[in-house]
């Protein structure tokens, strides 16, 4: 049972690695924090299921702290990215 | 299966830090270095060690990203594009050190013991049950304390370069949209909560004074964010009084050894000292955190014309 | 292979799905909004049927009680995070107004 | 091929990836991100000889140390980027050394 638990942990950290494309192409800032934001919850997810896979169950509070402070980070964005990147490729997608 | 998650979490962090390195625009490394902390979490978590997985969750997600973000909003250099070519005069000697540091893995003996059966005969003697939160105040309780003298010393550090005392200029306007102020009040009170948790649950499981007090910096981070103007009202007495409060703690609590027994620098195993000498360190290690983003001198208005 | 035990395997099973969905949003969607659209459908129920999953298999009452409000404060966060990132995209502050950081 | 061999050897590289970011990049931010992956690196090789040693639970000193270490890195890096800011005020650029010419980058 464990064993299955890790497995979808496993799958999950494929999918941040899947995910890291975005960040790496995003054409504009966004589109890198919103990936940034899906390996957040991602992050928490895989976390929660490995505190089930390895019998740790103090790791849920990392998640829980996880589930917290990713806003944080999206809050600071807003907030202080004042300069906008790369116009060029920004009206590539609108 | 074991293997193949270590496999894959190792070769996704050695993959990520050196796409971190070859990102061609600042805002892309940070943004992977903030995924990068998330991948260090997982790995702490496969490694057994939940305290060290719940530090790196708060600072990696909470204030690293927040102080990168604020320092390259501030720099503003929007066609900032680095030049990545590879120059192999750097490359080789890395890679050589690496190829030594490898060779030197293979050669660790099987069978040597760490201190963690030391530690569990002399936890007894501290009161405590958990062996991290003994080794962390007990053991080595001198860590501890000058690993504070480093925060104050890092404040003080940021201070003069603000070449002001304190905090107030550091007032950021209220955000206009409602969502803003509606988060802060939700999350804030669980983030104080879950802080305080943590730093209860020290005495006898994966927690402590260190991550309570990163929370709780992350709350305060959190409240500057959103506008509040409460943090810069607080009287610069208390302010101070409270910045110092971990690093004298400790100090007082080992001077005043001298005065009932013989040595000097040590402290009473009675548990309440220790707890009590925790729950300050908590308070001034997040004043600290909480001085050293606001601090940063691009912020505040007043010096605007130096 | 206990039915609390099958149930289990099957929600977290269908918690995968949905976040790999939302990955595959991530990476194939055109248009930052549509992303959003992807990302914060897909994780939070991502989210949502993989902590349903846990409950089965978690020990006591109030390791599931902490399982569901992980998930709640997932979802505020990632929605109101979706909320602060479109607005941003929508009317972009103009490069002057927040040199000094008042944004928004 | 044990979970300890795995982990070091990420350590190693994630330490030499970081040196080599920090020789490479003359800009401050850069350099202050690549330390910190420096800094990640050595916690990692802490940690996965803490794992190794026999006992069923991990060895306590060497994660106390780490936890020591993570604040330690995350107040120098501030103290770093706060310099970083200021170099950036006095000088405009954002780098170590000032080249004469300002038309490169």
């Amino acid at each position: 049972m464990n064993n299955f638990f890790l497995a979808m942990a496993l799958f999950l950290v494929l999918n941040i690695l899947a995910g890291l494309w975005r960040v790496l192409k995003g054409p504009n800032p966004a589109d890198r924090m919103v990936a940034a934001q899906l390996f957040g919850t991602t992050g928490v997810a895989t976390l929660l299921l490995l505190a089930q896979a390895l019998e740790s169950p103090f790791i849920r509070n990392a998640a829980l702290l996880f589930a917290l402070l990713t806003v944080m980070t999206v809050l600071a964005f807003i907030r202080n990215t004042s300069y906008r990147l790369p116009e060029d490729e920004h009206n590539e997608n609108l | 299966m074991d293997l193949v998650f270590d496999l894959i979490i190792g070769l996704s962090l050695a993959g990520v830090s050196w796409r971190i390195v070859r990102a061609r625009e600042h805002f892309q490394a940070i943004v992977l270095f903030i995924t990068f902390g998330l991948l260090l979490s997982l790995a702490w978590t496969r490694l057994k060690s939940p305290d060290i997985a719940i530090a790196e969750a708060a600072v990696g997600a909470g204030l690293a990203g927040v102080l990168l973000m604020d320092t390259l909003g501030a720099l503003s250099s929007p066609r900032e594009r680095a030049k990545v070519v590879i120059s192999l005069k750097l490359l080789i000697p890395c890679l050589f050190l690496a190829g030594l540091m490898a060779y030197s893995i293979l050669y660790i003996p099987e069978d040597f013991q760490g201190l963690g059966i030391v530690v569990r005969e002399a936890l007894p003697q501290t009161h405590l049950e958990y062996p991290i939160t003994a080794v962390l105040l007990d053991f080595r309780g001198y860590d501890t304390w000058l690993e504070l003298g480093v925060l104050l010393v890092a404040v003080l550090g940021v201070l003069c370069i603000r070449r002001t005392d304190n905090i107030k200029g550091t007032m950021l306007p209220a955000p206009a949209e409602p969502v803003g102020s509606w988060i802060v009040k939700l999350l804030l009170p669980l983030m104080v909560l879950i802080g305080g948790y943590l730093l209860w649950l020290g005495a006898f499981a994966p927690g402590g004074a260190f991550q309570g007090g990163v929370v709780l910096a992350s709350a305060g981070v959190m409240l500057w964010q959103s506008g509040h103007p409460s943090l810069g009202l607080m009287p610069r007495l208390w302010w101070k009084i409270l910045l110092c409060s971990g690093f004298l703690s400790f100090l007082i609590l080992a001077f005043s050894s001298l005065f009932y027994t013989d040595q000097l620098l040590t402290h009473p195993a009675t548990k309440t000292w220790i707890l009590g000498v925790e729950y300050a360190a908590t308070l001034s290690i997040a004043l600290c955190l909480i001085s050293l983003v606001l601090g940063s001198p691009a912020r505040n208005h007043e010096n605007k014309g130096v | 292979m206990k039915i609390y035990e099958i149930l289990s395997v099957f929600f977290c099973l269908s918690g995968g799905i949905f976040f790999l969905a939302g990955t595959l949003g991530l990476i194939r969607f055109p248009d930052t909004y549509s992303r959003l659209h992807a990302l914060t459908k897909a994780d939070n129920l991502g989210l949502g049927f993989i902590v349903l999953g846990l409950i089965f298999v978690a020990g006591s009452i109030p390791e599931s009680i902490k399982l569901v409000l992980t998930w709640l404060l997932a979802m505020i966060g990632s929605s109101s995070a979706c909320y602060f990132i479109g607005n941003h995209m929508y009317h972009p502050p103009k490069a002057g107004e927040n040199e000094d950081g008042s944004g928004i | 091929m044990t979970t300890v061999i795995i982990y070091a050897l990420t350590a190693t590289t994630l330490f030499s990836v970081g040196l080599y970011g920090f020789a490479i990049h003359p800009d401050l931010i850069r350099k202050i991100v690549s330390l910190n992956i420096m800094a990640g690196g050595a916690f990692l090789f802490l940690i996965s000889l803490a794992y190794h040693t026999g006992s069923p639970e991990v060895d306590p000193v060497p994660q106390a140390m780490v936890l020591t270490g993570i604040v330690v890195t995350i107040s120098a890096t501030a103290f770093a980027l706060c310099l970083a800011r200021r170099i950036k005020e006095k000088t405009g650029q954002c780098l170590l050394e000032h080249r004469r010419k300002d038309t490169e980058t």
